[in-house]
């Protein structure tokens, strides 16, 4: 009966339902939309970035300038298309980077009991500081910037990896497969690596996922505040608050570049929604 | 010849999933009467749970697809709207659960679930209805009721919450008591308390109990009837008696054989049904049961057998190998 | 018509008899010896000695006249007999000599105040400074308002507490202070002090001055077009176009005291090259700078000193200008003889295979931050390529104390020409270009000892002269400061004195 | 009862003890002299070094971190370099604002969340639900300085409804209230729904139905109180990182919270101030966890402190 | 004496309580509270006894999954109670467990063929590739299953067919002692069957001995040599499997024997129902545990902890009917 017909294995099932969720299809579809915008941007911008042009300052949408020009008379479509790298891969780093840091982290104080004691205490005293204002700091020490700022929001979601990992791996320690390989004589740092990676994978992808947009947000408040991208950068969260001092005279400066923000952290919120709902094993 | 309390008729339900469609139970007929313990035995999966589910309307009307008809006295079961049902419900028909662990709310007092019932079905005032539900948990052996009436789920022990989740299916004096696997998840000894308890219940209530269980052990003490159940289908039925003196179909059997008993002269072997039930929709054909069967002919795999009435009183089995001796019910 | 509707709850508000003005900074105390800035929200209960007209020509204020001994090393005040402080108590030249001592012992920036030996009340009302070498800035020091008399008995007797209930002389008296939001002060109504130059010298035109403070431009501006505020001090540039549609709506724009410059690290292995100075000063085009990111509010200048600064030459800023006007030619030119060519056609210019790469170090002012990306488009033009870093002002300071920066976009200001010894004499000069020369400093030592006001200007002239040849600096721009009124009349900021003058002020019914 | 405060408070000073050495690492570390800020861009270099030994900047770095720790413990957060005024007087001013703002923020969160969240779980699977899902999500997806401009432009400044900066009593406080509740609303809602969901799923809800109570009497009843305790740690959370005060939305709406105190003791170098604050806020971001833990165990019999 | 394969003495195994939110605490949970007992070669030895009574944590502490609190274990002859981790790594392939939980004993993310060569690997590293591809072939046959199925994750098998991946992954490293930890109680009766069959058939090829762990006491009759009735972390009777049903000894193994309902409508007999329910281990009672469900109880059961007596040839009682005192009682009641 069971030779009959296959079922499916664990990771096409998960693809199959990912496909056949519909909200995070459409975040997918965001997202591509944005990556492929920001891949192609050089060729794609119908403008030069930097080129700034005093006699077109401030000029509403239009056919020549899609989302209207900035104070500089730089064409903000082709803008956005460019800031969609830095925001992109700056959630990308952010996520690769607190990922490595939180999980091992995670692992490490899920599974050995005395450096759990230690671990989240450090977590505790990271979270007992509210995630922007310890950003802040973290850029006080270090200095505006982008690469300061993806350090502080690095730092900001460590604790939350490392929180959720942890769990994952108190609730995988349980199980009683972990207990097999373990009289079979496994080394722990196997069992880590085989058993226990593997199996919280899914939380930590879905975490990442909703990180992503996370971290887009934190970076771009931080532009916000003067303490991520400098210019001319056209960081999103930056043109946003340049965009703010016009806000009367040309609303299409700070209004286009939220929209964005919006539409990608959206984007990977849906994804991570689905694949949520994908990896549950209660939804299968 | 007592009157029939519940009648069961031809009952198929479907569910739909991502899979298709599951026919989880294929055409249940049965009878209850009044003051009967009618038991449904079967391995997991056979259906057992979701006969209950449906004789209390609480499947859900998204994804369950019912035909036949459920009479409870003269009303039809299966074509009252919620709110009708909702009057039955813990007032005529009552249910506990498995779980006595999960099946109590662990935010509210058990007092409050205990006199919950009374608010949904009598007028009584608060007052009254705490009385009646001290005096309810005093019935079902729970000492020091007053205390326990303050406490939350989670301050008993799992014999205590099943004899809470009694208390409340028999406040309001239910005709019919539906018990679905109540002590599977119980250690013996209090298995024994519980059984013991019901027993009691029944006895001077005159209630009817619809018994769910696997274990032919508590069948055999509890059961005036037998249906046994596999795939869907009842495929047997018997009065408890004739079922463990002279079983019929080779399923019901099978598992009288393979349960080691504590009284019987020592085996050297166990006697086991080969291979495992098939999925639900694996089967669309013939009797669910040739796969594992070792007197299976061609017939088998082709056409199904109805259950059929066997010489010994009300014996009926679904098995060709009755055919020529017994009729059709 | 356009009474503002404030609702802080303060009463006298209530009466609508209350001049409201958004500003824009929290001053940390107002106390004014134990502050480092003096701004309009703390300054305006005190008075100076001296001050200057709308157009710098000196006058007398709580001094009736003031005179200086030959030798330049002792100056006498002739105090008004009339002024009361806030307390009741009347000024007396003893009591401004408290002040003084005051200020001498606790102020953090009393060494601005020259080399004071010792303060002396000869009578009642005549005051005399002795300096133990000549200190001819000292003028321009009591026009600046450092040396405004307090009430220095209510501080003796207050201490710490003088901060959160000040009396000095001024037409308004401190009334109360909501930190981080609003100060309020009410009019003083003994007051008949006024200055010459005012139509109304007698107690003002209103019962009280409500400062509220709103950093954030969007937010303030928004709030003076609802109506909430009469002035809005120091509005965004960009915002004019649009304020000036509103009916009843007055600009007014004051030069500041100061300019806007890059400062070059001239130890920096690149800069040290004066070729390098000047032809990044040769690649700047001020006027798109000013018409674009100040939205025309400023003056380019070229040469050391704002027009508002006394001892600003009108030959030097013209020799500046000719000297380092835009030239894209002459600066590629200075590069390639410092040995920078553009040899690989990417259009940055490189020396040994390394182009040439600067960081700009500037703060998270909205106008430097658009002012540095026109620049940064403007060097690229000559080949050079300049990095942006936003930094706060501190870390700025810091950066440049510690000698690890290329260059910064900074700024000054100061009353005097003295500015040039406070920002390069050799006991200062770490503090912004790490430029030294030997034959400056006799110069601008010798400014602060000539009290012969001729001489005094050329020994200016001559120093000016050194810096537009050794270049240690850009200067930019000097901003003018935008103040949008509503319902109010006669509000006026002095551009010598940087202050406001009150007393004509009235509010429109 | 008592013990398990006792406890939480004493692991809290191993916390505060943590968060004291990071802050006073990290003010330090931060680049820019404060003797030189407060002297302002005149001062002399004897003046500078002066000054610092005032301060006691001169001082080892450890020496300095015992002082500031013994204050802190003796209750004394220090002097602003700046103001002279106390740090612990500069925040009891500002922070009634941020309590405020935080209390009202979290009730709009609160209210909002979990009745979407609610509704969408008890109708899962159609349009409604998919709505409050989609709604959430954008709540959650918007920068919420973005959603700041936005409201302030049209309530305050357009339809003239509320001041447009500035504390003016509790009703100014709306709308960066909204902006930080529409966020929080958003990851309620989801919450409320997806434990909602679960508890549906729940034994004793099918028990409550073979009662023969009515669904609006299971959900309200018997689904909410369980459905909402995981709940109530998200609205702890989310209201003791407010209570530490809301930067961005401080900062746009010009309010003097205690976050935007931060933020400018931060840029001036106000080390005390910074000190004190952020060890303020770690102290209460801590003790309202405590007292949402303590809450718990009143909605969820189960937890139990002894 | 080298026929004892295995041999425990005075077994402790206490856990910290960890109530609510809060761990540390002085109060401990006697799990395992001075367990003794020897297992032969090629026996079987039944453990029973109602949930949370330590079976488990029993055969966990032997194979030191869990760290036992006291007590000594030795294994082949050697003591392996206070080995080091690095001299105990080589032994502990020794002894093999298989567990309750069809779907949690196999990760879900591993095809059988995976989860069986790593069993390999540590049995011989230096295993080729091929070797082991026929050696999982192997034991799938061996315990009845298609060696096509290597390729499958778990999660395409029923719980029968896990459970004997399970047992085949115990096998891979050549164990001599199986502690089989309620391996039949979450199948189906028909199933479980078939499990107990393999279990036995296995023994008998492979000469191997079991620790076989349930509450279910026809299983534990069926398939022991011999039985050890536990309750609250002791032991309380332990004899070969005819003495035990024959002449149950302990109260608690005659209530524990009748409370079993019979498959047997004919049979309904008497039933003694204890009252009451076990007390938790964090809180267990002095004296003999059993004492507060006990009909017999006497001042001494509340107050003296019983020992192990030996009643008749390999059969001990830890009860104190069977003190001198008791003795009588058995005579009189044995008439
Ligand atoms: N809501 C549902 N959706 C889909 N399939 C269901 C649903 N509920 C039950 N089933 C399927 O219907 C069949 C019968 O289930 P049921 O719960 O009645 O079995 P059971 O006999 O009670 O078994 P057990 O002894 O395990 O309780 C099973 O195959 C089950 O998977
Ligand atoms: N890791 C642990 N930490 C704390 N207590 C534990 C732990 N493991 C077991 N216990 C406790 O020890 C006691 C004995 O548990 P054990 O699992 O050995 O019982 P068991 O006889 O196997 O029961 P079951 O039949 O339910 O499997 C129980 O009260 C249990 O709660
Ligand atoms: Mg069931
Ligand atoms: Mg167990």
């Amino acid at each position: 009966m069971l030779n009959s017909n296959r079922p499916e294995s664990y990771w096409g099932g998960m693809g199959k339902r990912l496909r056949r969720n519909k909200t995070a299809m459409a975040g997918v579809v965001i997202l591509i939309v944005f990556t492929l915008g920001s891949l192609l941007a050089p060729v794609i911008a119908p403008h030069p970035v930097e080129q700034m042009n005093f006699n077109s300052r401030l000029s509403a949408p239009s056919l020549t300038h899609l989302l209207g020009t900035d104070d500089f008379g730089r064409d903000i479509f082709s803008r956005l298309l460019h800031g969609g790298r830095i925001s992109l891969l700056m959630g990308l780093i952010t996520v690769v980077l607190s990922t490595l840091v939180g999980v091992t982290l995670g692992i490490i104080a899920g599974y050995y009991r005395r450096a759990d004691l230690f671990i989240m205490q450090g977590m505790d005293i990271l979270m007992s500081l509210p995630a922007l204002l310890l950003a802040i700091a973290v850029i006080a020490v270090l200095g505006p910037g982008l690469t300061n700022a993806m350090i502080a929001v690095v730092i900001a979601v460590i604790p939350s990896y490392v929180r959720v990992v942890r769990s994952a791996v108190l609730s995988i320690r349980e199980k009683e497969y972990i207990e097999a390989v373990r009289a079979l004589g496994i080394r722990d740092w196997q069992i880590l690596l085989k058993h226990v990676l593997p199996n919280i994978l899914s939380p930590i992808i879905v975490l990442s996922t909703i990180q992503f947009g996370v971290s887009i947000l934190a970076a771009a408040a931080l532009s916000f505040l003067g303490l991520g991208a400098q210019p001319p950068m056209p960081e999103w969260g930056a043109m946003v608050f340049v965009g703010k001092a016009f806000l009367s005279q040309a609303w299409w400066m700070s209004i286009f570049p939220g929209l964005a923000i919006m539409l990608v952290v959206l984007g990977f919120n849906l994804l991570g929604d689905g694949l949520r709902d994908a990896f549950d094993p209660k939804t299968r | 010849m007592k009157e029939v309390l519940l009648e069961v008729k031809d009952l198929r339900l479907q569910f739909k999933t991502d899979k298709g469609e599951l026919p989880a139970l294929q055409g249940i007929s049965f009878q209850l009467k009044k003051g009967e313990t009618v038991a449904l035995v079967g391995e997991s999966g056979c259906g057992k749970s979701v006969t209950s589910l449906a004789i209390m309307g609480l499947l859900s009307r998204a994804n369950a697809q019912m035909e036949g008809s459920i009479r409870f006295r003269d009303i039809l079961l299966n074509q009252l709207s919620t709110g009708e049902l909702r009057n039955i419900r813990g007032k005529d028909i009552a249910m506990i659960f498995q779980e006595p662990m999960t099946s109590l709310n662990p935010v509210h007092t058990i007092g409050r679930q205990l006199e919950e019932v009374y608010q949904l079905h009598t007028d009584l005032s608060k007052k009254e209805r705490q009385a009646k539900a001290i005096e309810m948990l005093k019935k079902v052996g729970v000492p020091r009721a007053e205390d326990i009436m303050r406490e939350y789920p989670h301050q008993l022990s799992g014999g205590m919450k099943q004899r809470v989740m009694i208390a409340m299916a028999m406040a309001c004096n239910p005709d019919l008591l539906i018990a679905d696997e109540p002590t599977t998840a119980l250690d013996v000894t209090i298995q024994a308390q519980i059984l013991e308890l019901m027993n009691d219940l029944k006895e001077n209530d005159h209630t009817s109990l619809l018994l769910i269980t696997h274990d032919l052990g508590v069948v055999a003490e509890m059961a005036d009837r037998v249906l046994v159940m596999y795939y869907g289908e009842i495929v047997e039925e018997a009065d408890v008696v004739s079922l463990f003196s002279h079983p019929k179909h080779p399923y019901t059997i099978g598992l009288l054989r393979c349960i080691p008993d504590l009284d019987e002269e020592e085996k050297l072997r166990l006697d086991p049904i080969e291979g495992s039930v098939p999925l639900l929709g694996e089967v669309t054909q013939g009797c669910a049961f040739r796969f594992r069967c070792s007197q299976a002919e061609e017939r088998c795999y082709q056409e199904k057998p109805p259950l059929m009435a066997t010489g010994t009183g009300t014996q009926a089995v679904r098995c060709w190998l009755y055919e020529n001796k017994e009729m059709a019910v | 018509s356009s009474q503002p509707t404030n609702q802080a709850g303060n009463d006298t508000s209530a009466k609508g008899n209350t001049l409201v003005i958004a500003s824009l900074t929290d001053p940390d105390s107002l106390d004014m010896h134990k502050t480092s800035w003096l701004s309009m929200e703390n300054s305006l209960i005190y008075e100076p000695l001296l001050t200057r007209d709308a157009t710098g020509k000196l006058h007398p204020r709580l001094a009736e006249k003031y005179e200086i001994s030959p030798d330049g090393k002792v100056w006498t005040f002739t105090l008004r007999k009339d002024v009361r402080y806030h307390s009741g108590d009347p000024m007396t030249a003893a009591s401004v000599k408290d002040s003084f001592e005051r200020l001498l012992a606790i102020s953090p920036v009393k060494g601005l105040t020259g080399p004071i030996e010792k303060v002396e009340a000869t009578d009642e009302h005549t005051l005399k400074v002795h300096f133990s070498q000549p200190f001819a800035p000292f003028v321009n020091v009591i026009v600046g308002g450092l040396v405004s008399p307090l009430d220095a008995k209510k501080a003796k007797e207050l201490g710490d507490g003088f901060s959160d209930n000040p009396s000095a002389t001024g037409p308004i008296i401190f009334d109360k202070r909501e930190r981080g939001a609003s100060l309020t002060y009410k009019k003083n109504p003994d007051y008949n002090w006024g200055p010459e130059y005012a139509a109304n010298k007698g107690p003002l035109q209103m019962d009280s001055i409500m400062f509220r403070l709103m950093k954030d431009d969007d937010t303030r501006l928004m709030e003076f077009k609802k109506g909430t505020v009469h002035v809005l001090y120091d509005a965004p540039p960009n915002s004019v176009a649009e304020l000036e549609t509103l009916p009843g709506v007055k600009i007014e724009k004051v030069m500041d005291i100061g300019n806007k410059y890059i400062a070059f690290n001239n130890k920096h292995p690149l800069f040290s090259d004066v070729r390098l100075r000047k032809a990044v000063a040769l690649s700047v085009d001020r006027d798109p700078v000013v018409q674009v990111a100040l939205n025309g509010f400023g003056k380019p200048v070229y040469g050391p000193l704002a027009p508002t600064i006394y001892g600003y030459s009108e030959a030097i800023e013209s020799k500046a200008k000719q000297l380092y006007s835009r030239d894209l030619g002459k600066a590629k030119q200075l590069l390639a003889e410092a040995g920078w060519t553009d040899s690989n056609g990417d259009g940055i210019v490189d020396k040994d295979g390394k182009p040439l790469s600067v960081e700009m170090l500037v703060s998270q002012e909205p106008a430097f931050q658009r002012a540095v990306q026109i620049l940064q488009s403007q060097l690229k033009e000559a080949g050079i390529d300049m990095k942006i870093s936003v930094q706060e002002m501190m870390t700025i300071k810091d950066r440049i104390s510690k000698k690890s920066y290329d260059m910064a976009l900074m700024y000054y200001g100061w009353f005097d020409a003295d500015i040039l010894y406070l920002i390069f004499e050799k006991s200062n000069s770490t503090s912004r270009t790490q430029y030294n020369s030997p034959e400056l400093d006799v110069l601008l030592n010798k400014g602060r000892l000539e009290m012969n006001e001729q001489a005094r200007l050329k020994v200016y002239e001559d120093a000016q002269e050194i810096l537009l040849n050794d270049l240690p600096w850009v200067p930019l721009w000097v901003s003018e400061t935008v103040i949008a009124t509503r319902g109010v009349k006669g509000f006026t900021v002095n551009p010598y004195t940087q202050g406001i003058t009150l007393h004509d002020v009235t509010l429109e019914k | 009862m008592r013990r398990y405060v006792i406890k939480r408070l004493l692991s809290l000073v191993g916390t505060l003890l943590g968060v004291s050495v990071l802050i006073f690492l990290m003010v330090h570390l931060i680049p820019g002299d404060p003797a030189t800020q407060i002297l302002g861009q005149f001062a002399t270099p004897e003046a500078i070094s002066q000054m610092r030994a005032t301060l006691g900047l001169d001082q080892p770095l450890w020496q300095q971190y015992l002082r500031f720790v013994g204050n802190l413990f003796a209750g004394d957060l220090g002097t602003s370099l700046f103001t002279g005024e106390k740090v612990w007087d500069q925040i009891i001013n500002r922070f009634p604002i941020t309590m405020q703002l935080a209390i009202l923020s979290v009730i709009i969160a609160a209210i909002f969340g979990i009745l979407l969240g609610t509704i969408a779980a008890v109708k899962q699977n159609t349009i409604v639900d998919r709505l409050v899902v989609l709604t959430s999500l954008l709540g959650i997806s918007a920068p919420g300085f973005w959603i700041a401009l936005f409201l302030i432009w049209i309530f305050a400044y357009k339809l003239a409804l509320f001041p447009i900066s500035g504390y003016e009593g509790i009703h100014s406080l709306l709308l960066p209230a909204i902006t930080l509740g529409m966020a929080e609303a958003g990851m309620i809602a989801r919450m409320t729904r997806s434990s909602m969901l679960e508890v549906i799923k729940q034994d004793y809800m099918r028990t409550a139905e073979a009662k023969g109570a009515a669904l609006f009497r299971i959900i309200l009843s018997h689904g909410l109180p369980n459905a909402i305790i995981p709940v109530v740690t998200m609205l702890g959370l989310q209201f003791g990182s407010l209570m530490a005060g809301a930067v961005v939305v401080e900062t746009v709406f010009s309010l003097q919270g205690i976050g935007s105190l931060a933020i400018e003791a931060i840029s001036k170098r106000d080390m005390p101030t910074i000190q004190g604050m952020v060890f303020f806020m770690a102290l209460i971001f801590a003790l309202t966890n405590l007292i949402v833990d303590l809450i718990y165990s009143r909605i969820d019999p189960r937890i139990h402190f002894d | 004496m080298s026929d004892i394969l295995l041999s425990v003495n005075d077994l402790k195994t206490y856990f910290p309580i960890s109530k609510g939110l809060f761990r540390n605490s002085d109060e401990m949970i006697k799990a395992v509270d001075g367990v003794s007992f020897q297992l032969r070669k090629g026996e079987t030895l039944g453990l029973v006894g109602e949930s949370g009574c330590g079976k488990s944590t029993t055969g966990r502490s032997i194979m030191r999954l869990i760290e036992p609190t006291g007590g000594t274990i030795e294994f082949e002859g050697q003591n392996i109670s206070e080995m080091s981790a690095a001299r105990f790594r080589p032994l502990r392939k020794r002894m093999q467990i298989v567990f309750q939980d069809p779907y949690a004993s196999l990760n879900p993310r591993m095809t059988v063929q995976g989860a069986l060569e790593e069993a390999l690997g540590v049995k011989d590293p230096q295993m080729s590739a091929k070797e082991r591809r026929d050696q999982v072939k192997e034991l799938l046959q061996m315990v009845g299953l298609n060696a096509q199925y290597a390729t499958r994750f778990p999660h395409e098998f029923s719980g029968g067919q896990r459970q004997r991946i399970g047992i085949a992954r115990a096998l891979a490293v050549e164990p001599s002692l199986i502690v089989a930890d309620e391996p039949v109680s979450a199948l189906d009766v028909s199933i479980q069957a078939q499990i107990v069959n393999l279990l036995q058939d296995l023994q008998q090829r492979l000469g191997l001995s079991y620790l076989f762990i349930s509450h279910d006491l026809g299983v534990v009759r069926h398939i022991s040599d011999r039985i050890a009735v536990m309750y609250l972390g002791r032991i309380v009777e332990i004899a070969s499997k005819k003495d035990l049903f024959t002449r149950p000894l302990h109260p608690y193994t005659e209530a524990l024997m009748s409370a079993v309902p019979k498959a047997n409508p004919f049979r309904k007999k008497e039933r003694i129902v204890l009252s009451g329910d076990v007390p938790s281990p964090a809180n267990v009672p002095v004296g003999c545990a059993f004492h507060t469900r006990c009909s017999y109880a006497t001042e001494i059961c509340r107050t003296v902890r019983p020992v192990a007596t030996l009643a008749s040839p390999q059969h001990y009682v830890t009860c104190h009917l069977y003190g001198t005192e008791g003795m009588k009682y058995i005579e009189n009641r044995t008439n």
